[in-house]
């Protein structure tokens, strides 16, 4: 059962990775992209890690999917004038891939069943008995890792003021700022712009 | 349980579909950002697979620290996204050529 | 015996203060300088070199100054005084006095004169350097620095194109000879460890017979070092090979061809040779080889001057003949013969050259004897001191009643001793006496064409331009070259048609000045050999231990069969005959000769062809090398491959790297898993 | 866990952190207006944070009493020393930003709390003895960086540099994830003691795997070939003061933090990580210095010169040993104020209408018109050039002598070579100023705080420079000592 | 000298003297250059008087720990000495050849000499290898910009090819610099001098070593640099690099590479003699077919420092001394000559032999002095060069005849190019109006001149001045290469007929 499970997990999450990456519509790649993290949240469940499992549906699929699809319907681009092809050395490309997952693959020895030889940890960060997974990740987190976990904040912090100072336009000449003169001079045929936008094409800003 | 070899050889084709799907698609850099997250994504099941198989719980801490900047990196690589849509006008990965030599 | 201080430095001191300050002084004040030092040091020699003859002097080194220590290898600067020293002193001062003061007159007209008597006076400090000295070091800083006033001299009218190269090739073709001078000190040194003459010669024995590596043959020591002291002598002395760049040395002034081209300089390499004889004696194969070059250098030196009709030329090929005599004397080991025969030939060589200067002077600088004739009247005293010249060079004089003219005592000399060393020394007696027979034939060839016959003056551009411009026109305003125009046979023959040939030019007598030189020379070449046959020849106590003294082969000398003894007499009549044929009885009979000879004269008319043999095969070889060199090999390969190739590639290197950094995110991104692929790729395998 | 003890330790950071959020505070009230302001009092907390990292450096800390957290952060001298640059580096830029900003008409008051969120992240790398600690250090500081790389937002090349720098960044901070996942399976722990533990008998395929997922990682923040490619767009594209503040701090922190990497965690296994160290380093020196050949942006000029420079970097750690560490840290230290000088006199470059002149062509005949600034540029390319008697060429000599004491010797042959083709762009900068005709476009003049960075640097990078050695040789011995490897 | 830090005080006073030059106009920059240097010119005169010869073999010797890693150490030995003194005694001299010629930029050209000169005395005195370093590579920088601000049209191609040319030759050296100092564990030059490398060892650091000082030298095939740098650079440039910067390779060999290793150096004979050979009849034949005065005498140059570096590799005291001589001597003429090729380009700008001719007439002192520096070029007994060449050759001849040979015939070659451009320069007529206009040396330049003519001469007399303080120093270094030395091509037997005994007796007796 839980092969089972796990072949069809790891089945569909990587073929939704690839349609991620191959879909032609952006907002069918976001969507791929969400049926892949949904699947890997499966396979987390299947070894145990059901927290992290929720985190990544809740993360995600409820905050970062949906930032991209905002942000690929804002954008509001022509995507059927975008060009499908790929890039010209792609064979080199696809080769190199192939070569890495191949050294992957057969250099770690993943191909062989068992043979690995994982490493020993010391304990110290092992599961509490008897607790849930949530909270030894959590007597972990506000303990050993309480630094990491602030500066982590602090990353998150970053991340909003990088945001706000990118794209944030304070709209200052709306109110209070009048210009006489600048409303005086201006005329008609600087003002407007006669524009006559193909079918499906937006009007450029 | 499922052996460990099955979730390395898994995450691993996720990282590279991902990094293919960096260098490999012309068309806009959103995808591109999707990848890495896929990228990210193959990450944090190898970091759950090996501590589930370690029974040592350090790597999903791992993850979740992975997940949040993963979250922050999106937020931050969308904004630069839609700044420079705003110069631009396009989100076309070959029109990202500006300076180059 | 200081005055040897007096008799070096003086020359110097006035060859600085006149050079230097020969604006300053003025022109006479220069000529007196230096004019007065060389009588002073001529004064000073003579007494010293009687002293010699008269049997109470011993050799005597007088330290000067530390020159160079390093390591083992010792010289210093000294003048040594012996019996070859003194006479060379004597030869030297003598001639550069009366050259000096003949000057005066020659050079009246030269605006830079004070220039031309410091280098004379320069010139005759470093001769006095060479013979002076007492290591072989300072005997090539004399070697020099004779070579230097030679430039100098030669080349003293800068104007003339001629006259610069003719100094280059001056130069040039003695510093081949000073590579084997050099090398030759080299090996001195590293066979005896010193430089200092009298170590060396009494080393000098006991190496006989020892062998050594030169360039990769095994050598005798002996002959190896004497052979490349030769060279070095070849050069100075102007021996067959490296005799070139005498003939052209006379585009130098006239003074300076009786002093330097003459005298002096050329026999510089006589004078090593003979200061190094013990070392030619341990080294029989040498010393054959210097038997050989010498009597070539004999017999081809005065093929050339029958033909020439530059009579400074034809007194210089006579003079690389005169220089061979010299050579096989001390070939076959009578150094003492070689060095009489270098005594004399000084006074009458000088006394021809000073004379053809008069000559020269007189017909408003034309040198070519073509365009002379009849001047025996015009300038009688220029002619008889000539006279004397020819008659001591082509060595008239009766042995029986021991009597004779310089050259016939020391000429006479040589073909018997060689004779009488037999061996090599036979063929050069040969040589020697076929030789004397072409000596006689252009001496007096010279003699008929100058001063007998009618003027044929006319056809001269020299005489021309003096008749229609004047006198007083500076010597240097032809720049044209005076060497023999034309080849052409044909011309020879004067033209009847221009009346008597003068062209209207009166030829004066030289200026006292000049007068005086030629009557002290004519002296000496009378009387020279008869005063010191005894002394050169058959003394060892005269010699005293300054050169190798072969008593037994001297005693042979005067036991050769009288057949011998009166070849020289028989060559030279011979000789007075067939000039008398050719340039008084009957004048078509040269051109006629010529023409059916053809080739052959052509051949030895163009002196061998030796001038455009070494432009073939080095001169022009030099500068086409370098050039090939320069373009091919340092620009072409060096730098193209080199700096200029390294920047080419460093420059494709930068195109493709930013050919490479062609802005595209995934091409960026390609590359960095490229990167990846190849790191994880090296360390898997 | 003896909390006081590790927040004892962590002090420097903690002073920028909550320095930070206060001036986040003063920025979002304050506006754009107090920029100014904001910017000296983060030029003040740089100060703090400065003096309070040199009292760890001074006293040459080491050992178990640097330890922090449970092992994941060390405040040794090793990271000392190099945050006293960081420090030392970002408080340049915060020194130079306003007057460019305001010139551009784009002071934001968030940028110098970027700036210090920036250095933060760099502070927390360099102390990393956890890959946890080095991926958030690492995580802090590139964000922070990617915004302040698109942070002239209505610049179009500011805003590609951004992308640029974020996609590639993205991209190599996955490939240093997978790797360290790796690492942490196959030695059971992310912790440098205990990965060294680990492999301490020889590296299994997946750690080995890991190992160079990580390397391949962090050379992109260094920018060492091949992972340099974003190094001349994002630099060219960059507001100048945030390119000074990248070609300096955020190298230090990730040279550091790679010879953490290699020598603590991986300190047994050298030979594994050597190989690739050693290509990235040679092929730095090539590329940076064929790549600097022929360009005409000034600025991009400069990012080839830091990829040649940082090969050299990589060459002192190639060596392994002690010697290494510690000429590495005198490289860096020397380059940073190199690159700082340089930057400085980047911006001092204006033309008559006080906009910034960034052509290499502009510069022409510099000597007659701005003879100081002329002068001062020529000292520090023929440092960068490592020339004698100029300071740069202490830090190629101590690198190669660790190589040479490392018995690398083909290495540093080569290394040194190589050198010479990056002289070749240095000194035609100097041909530029010093012997071409004055184009006279460079004319607008500079103000106090730039002339005085560009004196200090100037001096530093002078003969006087050598006075400094035997104190810095110092700091970078006890810094290279303090290294928890036994070398 | 008591404790008087004349060394260091003799780099303190140009490098005053440049800071100066710095900030002041071309008139008083002019004056500091040049009572810097006449002090400079002056110290060394007391530096010479007060050396004791047959003394210490290291003098006047300072150091200081101002540097952590290397020392500041100076001192010198007799061959440093009169390398300094050439030095000292040119410099004045670029200062005067510069006093009209330079019109631009005058009080940084006067810093770059001065820093040249410091930098000059600092290579040859130091005593630590890594303070030489230092000296040695900095002496680009001011040459760089002496060639390609104040050069002629071809400056900057001139400039590079000088600059990247001799720091590629450099770089490998200070490697071998660094493991040297590991290996022995000190840097002063001094020790490093005797100590002993394993001979494997020595091999690639005598290489490492041999790359710098070939380029510096400048060896064939690395020579293509010097004639542009000196066809560009302008007069007092191309004085200071024939006159001393050629000397530092030659300089390096005699204090590095023969001392430091004598076995890789004998092992290397056969490389240095080839090239030298090479050079010397190569070179002398390119000089010969030169249109350009300053090309002409710079491919002169490399000949000449082929026998230099062939008297250093004779490994013989002889050759050893020659070699000094040569590079003292060389410096003065070849420094001289450049002069008076400046002299002429003053007035005419052009270096193209065919746009001069007949200079003799109106320019008569110069052409005496030209034709003694000539004459002293071609190496004519009584001038500086003969001495040094004599020695070097017959040094070398020692060793092997062959390259004595082959290296002697440089005297032919060096007779006919010297003589050819005299000839076409001074002699002949005037064929240019302009050049035949030109005035006479003025005061100025007889004072630049005189004082090289009267060394030239002095050096060619009595050379015992020069030779005396180096002697000691080379007996060391021929007795430390005394081992490696090779053997003699000559191998000298003596004859069956002349018994051994005998000739030792002869011997004895003189």
């Amino acid at each position: 059962m839980t092969v089972f499970a796990f072949y069809l997990f790891a089945a569909l999450m990587l073929a939704s990775g690839a349609f991620t990456i191959f879909a032609r519509n952006p907002v069918h790649s976001v969507l791929w992209l969400i049926l892949a993290f949904f699947n890997a949240a499966g396979l987390m469940i299947l070894v145990g890690a059901e927290f992290l499992a929720m985190l990544l549906v809740v993360v995600y699929v409820g905050a970062v999917a949906v930032l991209f699809l905002f942000v690929v319907m804002m954008l509001n681009i022509d995507f059927a004038e975008m060009r499908a092809g790929f890039m010209k050395n792609a064979p080199l490309g696809v080769a190199i891939a192939v070569v890495l997952l191949a050294e992957l693959v057969l250099g770690i020895g993943a191909y062989r069943a068992g043979a690995l030889e994982l490493g020993v940890p010391d304990g110290s960060a092992a599961p509490l008995l008897g607790e849930s997974n949530i909270e030894s990740l959590g007597a972990l987190l506000y303990g050993n890792y309480l630094f990491l976990f602030e500066t982590s904040g602090i990353i998150l912090l970053v991340a909003m003021i990088g945001a706000i100072v990118l794209t944030h336009r304070e709209q200052r000449n709306t109110r209070g700022h009048q210009d006489i003169g600048k409303q005086n001079a201006r005329r008609p045929e600087d003002a407007t712009r006669n524009v006559s936008p193909e079918i499906g094409k937006g009007v450029e800003l | 349980m499922i052996g460990i070899e099955h979730y390395i050889v898994v995450s691993s084709i996720l990282f590279v579909l991902g990094v293919l799907g960096i260098f490999l698609n012309r068309k806009n850099i959103i995808i591109i950002l999707m990848a890495i997250e896929l990228i990210l994504l193959s990450v944090n099941l190898n970091l759950v697979a090996f501590s589930a198989y370690l029974n040592d719980l350090t790597g999903q801490i791992f993850a979740m620290f992975v997940l949040t900047v993963a979250a922050a990196e999106a937020a931050i690589g969308l904004a630069i996204l839609v700044t420079y849509f705003r110069n631009r006008g396009t989100i076309a990965v070959d029109d990202v050529n500006r300076m180059k030599g | 015996m200081n005055s040897i201080l007096i008799i070096v430095f003086a020359p110097l001191l006035a060859a600085i203060i006149a050079g230097l300050g020969g604006r300053i002084i003025g022109h006479t004040a220069a000529k007196v300088l230096t004019t007065g030092a060389l009588f002073l040091a001529c004064g000073l020699s003579w007494p010293i070199f009687l002293s010699f003859v008269g049997g109470d002097a011993q050799a005597s080194v007088l330290p000067v100054l530390k020159w160079v220590q390093s390591g083992d290898m010792t010289f210093d600067w000294a003048l040594r005084v012996d019996t070859l020293t003194a006479v060379m002193l004597v030869v030297i001062t003598s001639v550069s006095a009366l050259v000096h003061l003949y000057s005066w007159g020659y050079m009246d007209e030269d605006p830079d004169q004070s220039r031309f008597f410091a280098y004379l006076s320069l010139f005759t400090f470093a001769m006095l350097m060479l013979v002076t000295a007492n290591n072989l070091v300072q005997m090539f800083f004399g070697w020099e620095g004779v070579g230097l006033a030679s430039y100098l001299l030669i080349g003293f009218w800068y104007k003339k194109p001629s006259a610069n190269a003719a100094a280059i090739k001056a130069f040039v073709v003695n510093r081949v000879g000073d590579l084997g001078f050099m090398l030759g000190i080299f090996g001195t040194f590293l066979v005896f460890q010193t430089t200092s003459i009298p170590e060396i010669l009494a080393a000098a024995p006991a190496m006989q017979g020892s062998t050594i590596t030169f360039m990769g043959a095994r050598w005798d020591t002996m002959t190896i070092l004497c052979l490349l002291l030769f060279i070095g002598a070849m050069g100075k002395s102007a021996q067959l090979g490296l005799h070139t760049w005498l003939p052209d040395a006379m585009e130098g002034p006239t003074p300076v061809s009786a002093l330097i081209h003459a005298a002096t300089m050329v026999t510089a390499g006589v004078f090593m040779v003979c200061r190094l004889s013990p070392l030619f004696e341990a080294a029989p194969a040498a010393l054959a080889v210097v038997t050989i070059i010498g009597a070539a250098t004999c017999l081809f030196a005065a093929t050339i001057g029958t033909t020439q009709w530059d009579i400074k030329r034809v007194i210089a090929y006579s003079t690389c003949s005169q220089l061979g005599y010299m050579f096989f004397a001390a070939g076959v080991g009578a150094y003492g013969a070689a060095m009489f025969h270098l005594f004399t030939h000084a006074f009458f060589k000088a006394l021809l050259f000073l004379g053809a200067g008069s000559v020269i002077h007189a017909m408003h600088h034309e040198q070519d004897m073509r365009y002379y004739g009849g001047l025996r009247k015009k300038i009688p005293f220029t002619f008889w001191a000539m006279m004397f010249g020819t008659l001591a060079i082509t060595g008239l004089g009766i042995y029986d009643l021991h009597i004779g003219f310089a050259g016939f005592w020391s000429k006479d000399a040589i073909l018997e001793v060689s004779y009488a060393a037999g061996g090599h020394g036979t063929g050069a007696f040969w040589v020697g006496a076929f030789a004397a027979l072409l000596t006689s034939f252009y001496s007096w060839r010279l003699m008929f064409l100058t001063f007998w016959g009618k003027p044929r003056w006319i056809e001269s551009e020299h005489i021309q331009h003096a008749v229609h411009h004047g006198h007083d026109e500076p010597e240097e305003a032809n720049p044209a070259s005076q060497e023999d125009s034309g080849h052409d046979v044909a011309h020879t023959v004067p033209d009847p048609a221009h009346g008597d040939g003068t062209g209207g030019y009166h030829p004066h007598e030289s200026p006292l000045t000049m007068l005086v030189p030629l009557g002290i020379l004519s002296i000496g070449a009378i009387f020279a050999g008869q005063f010191f046959a005894g002394s050169f020849l058959d003394s060892a106590s005269f010699w005293n231990g300054s050169i190798a003294y072969n008593a037994e082969l001297m005693h042979a000398m005067h036991e050769v069969p009288k057949w011998v003894k009166y070849t020289a007499l028989v060559v030279m009549l011979i000789g007075l005959f067939l000039a008398w044929l050719a340039y008084i009885r009957s004048t078509d009979l040269p051109r006629k000769t010529a023409e059916q000879l053809g080739p052959i004269y052509n051949f030895v008319f163009n002196k061998w062809y030796f001038d455009e043999l070494y432009n073939l095969i080095f001169v022009k070889p030099a500068f086409w090398l370098g050039r090939i060199f320069w373009k091919k090999g340092d620009e072409g390969t060096i730098d193209r491959f080199g700096p200029n190739g390294v920047a080419w590639v460093v420059e494709r290197g930068s195109h493709y790297a930013k050919s490479v950094q062609s802005g595209y995110l995934t091409s960026y991104a390609l590359i960095m898993l490229l990167g990846l692929v190849a790191a994880i790729t090296w360390v898997l395998f | 866990m003896d909390y006081a003890n590790s927040f004892a330790l962590v002090l420097p950071e903690i002073v920028l952190a909550l320095s930070g959020l206060l001036l986040l505070l003063v920025a979002a009230w304050g506006g754009d207006k107090a920029a100014r302001l904001v910017s000296i009092a983060a030029a003040v907390a740089l100060g703090g944070a400065f003096a309070l990292a040199a009292v760890a450096v001074c006293s040459g800390a080491g050992g178990l009493d640097t330890i922090a957290f449970a092992g994941q952060f060390r405040a040794d001298a090793f990271a000392g020393l190099a945050k006293l640059m960081i420090y030392a580096a970002s408080g340049a830029a915060l020194i130079v930003a306003p007057r460019f900003f305001e010139r551009a008409g784009a002071m934001r008051a968030e940028f110098p709390v970027l700036v210090l969120f920036a250095t933060l992240g760099m502070s927390i790398m360099v102390s990393a003895a956890d890959l946890m600690t080095l991926y958030i250090g690492l995580e802090l500081n590139s964000l922070a960086a990617y915004v302040l790389a698109a942070i002239l937002r209505d610049d179009e090349r500011s805003s590609e540099a951004g992308l640029k720098y974020f996609v590639l960044g993205g991209l190599a901070s996955g490939i240093l994830l997978f790797g360290m996942s790796l690492i942490y399976g196959f030695t059971g722990t992310t912790n440098f003691a205990g990965i060294a533990v680990a492999v301490s008998d020889g590296l299994s395929p997946g750690q080995l795997f890991g190992l160079t997922f990580v390397l391949a990682g962090l050379a992109f923040k260094i920018s060492a070939a091949p992972f340099h490619m974003w190094t001349p767009d994002v630099y060219e594209g960059a507001p100048t003061p945030v390119t000074m503040f990248f070609a300096s701090a955020p190298k230090v922190a990730a040279i550091v933090l790679l010879a953490r990497v290699s020598l603590e965690a991986f300190g047994t296994q050298d030979d594994a990580w050597r190989q690739i160290v050693i290509f990235a380093a040679l092929l730095s020196i090539v590329i940076g210095a064929l790549g600097a050949i022929g360009q005409q942006n000034v600025k991009r000029l400069l990012a080839y010169s830091s990829i040649n420079n940082v090969g050299f970097i990589l060459i002192g750690l190639a060596a392994g040993t002690q010697a290494g560490a510690s000429a590495m840290m005198v490289y860096l230290a020397i380059y940073v104020v190199m690159t700082i000088g340089s930057f400085v006199a980047v911006l001092l470059m204006r033309d008559a209408n006080g906009n910034q002149v960034e052509n290499v062509s502009d510069l022409a005949g510099l000597s007659t018109t701005r003879p100081v600034l002329a002068w001062c540029l020529l000292a520090l390319m023929f440092s960068l050039a490592g020339i004698p008697p100029l300071f740069g060429f202490w830090g190629k000599f101590v690198v190669f002598q660790a190589v040479v004491e490392a018995d690398l010797l083909a290495l540093a042959a080569i290394g040194i070579a190589a050198s010479v083709i990056g002289a070749f762009y240095y000194i035609k900068i100097v041909k530029i100023m010093f012997f071409d005709e004055a184009g006279d476009t460079v004319r607008g003049a500079g103000d106090t705080p730039h002339w005085s960075l560009l004196a200090i640097c100037a001096l530093l990078v002078s003969p006087l420079g050598y006075l400094l050695i035997g104190p810095l040789g110092n700091l970078a011995d006890m810094a290279a000592a303090s290294l928890a490897v036994a070398f | 000298m008591g404790g008087f830090p004349i060394l260091s005080v003799m780099l303190l006073v140009p490098l005053l003297g440049a800071i100066a030059c710095l900030f002041l106009d071309a008139k008083p920059a002019r004056m500091v250059a040049l009572l810097a240097t006449l002090i400079d010119l002056a110290l060394g005169i007391v530096l010479w008087a007060n050396y004791d010869i047959g003394g210490a073999q290291w003098q006047f010797t300072e150091s200081a720990g101002l540097f952590a890693g290397f020392d500041y150490a100076l001192g010198i030995d007799g061959i440093a000495l009169m390398l300094i003194m050439l030095s000292v005694f040119l410099m004045p001299i670029c200062i005067g050849a510069s006093w009209e010629a330079i019109t631009k930029r005058v009080g940084e050209y006067m810093a770059a000499f001065l820093l040249m000169e410091v930098l000059m005395i600092g290579v040859f005195a130091a005593q630590d290898i890594f303070l030489f370093y230092i000296f040695f590579e900095a002496g680009l920088i001011p040459m760089y910009l002496i060639i390609g601000v104040w050069g002629g049209q071809n400056r900057i191609y001139a400039a590079y090819k000088f600059f990247l040319y001799t720091l590629l030759g450099s770089v490998l050296m200070l490697i071998a610099m660094l493991w040297m100092v590991n290996e022995a564990g000190t840097s002063s030059i001094p020790v490093l001098m005797e100590y002993d490398f394993a001979p494997e060892a020595q091999t690639w650091l005598w290489l490492a070593f041999f790359a710098s000082f070939a380029v510096k030298m400048p060896m064939w095939p690395v020579h293509t640099w010097l004639p542009d740098a000196h066809v560009q650079a302008p007069t007092a440039g191309s004085v200071i690099l024939a006159g001393v910067l050629l000397k530092l390779g030659g300089y390096g060999f005699i204090r590095f590479s023969l001392p430091m290793f004598p076995d890789a150096s004998a092992e290397f004979g056969w490389l240095v003699w080839g090239l030298s050979m090479i050079a010397v009849v190569v070179t002398s034949l390119i000089a010969l077919v030169q249109a350009d005065m300053k090309k002409l005498i710079a491919y002169s140059s490399v000949a000449h420092m082929a026998i230099v570096t062939v008297g250093l590799f004779a490994f013989n005291v002889q050759g050893l001394e020659g070699a000094m001589m040569i590079m003292l001597g060389h410096g003065l003429v070849s420094g001289a000559l450049f002069l008076c090729v400046g002299v002429i380009y003053d007035r005419l700008h052009t270096r193209e032999i065919d746009r001069y001719g007949g200079l003799a007439i109106n320019m008569p002192a110069y052409a005496a002095l030209f034709m003694l520096f000539t004459m002293a070029s071609v190496g004519l007994p009584g001038t500086s060069n003969f001495v040094g060449e004599f020695l070097a050759l017959a040094g070398i001849y020692q060793v092997n005849s062959w390259v004595a040979f082959v290296c002697t015939t440089g005297i032919i070659l060096g007779a006919a190019y010297m003589l050819y451009l005299y000839r076409r320069v001074v002699f002949g007529i005037q064929k240019n109006a302009d050049a035949a206009a030109m005035p006479d040396l003025s005061m100025r330049e007889y004072l630049l001149l005189g004082p090289i003519a009267a060394a030239v001469l002095w050096m060619g007399v009595y050379p015992e001045s020069f030779l005396a303080p180096m002697r000691a120093d080379i007996e060391i270094l021929d007795t430390r290469l005394a081992t490696a030395a090779p053997e003699s091509d000559a191998q000298l037997a003596i004859g069956e007929g002349a018994p051994i005994e005998e000739d030792l007796s002869h011997g004895g007796a003189h």
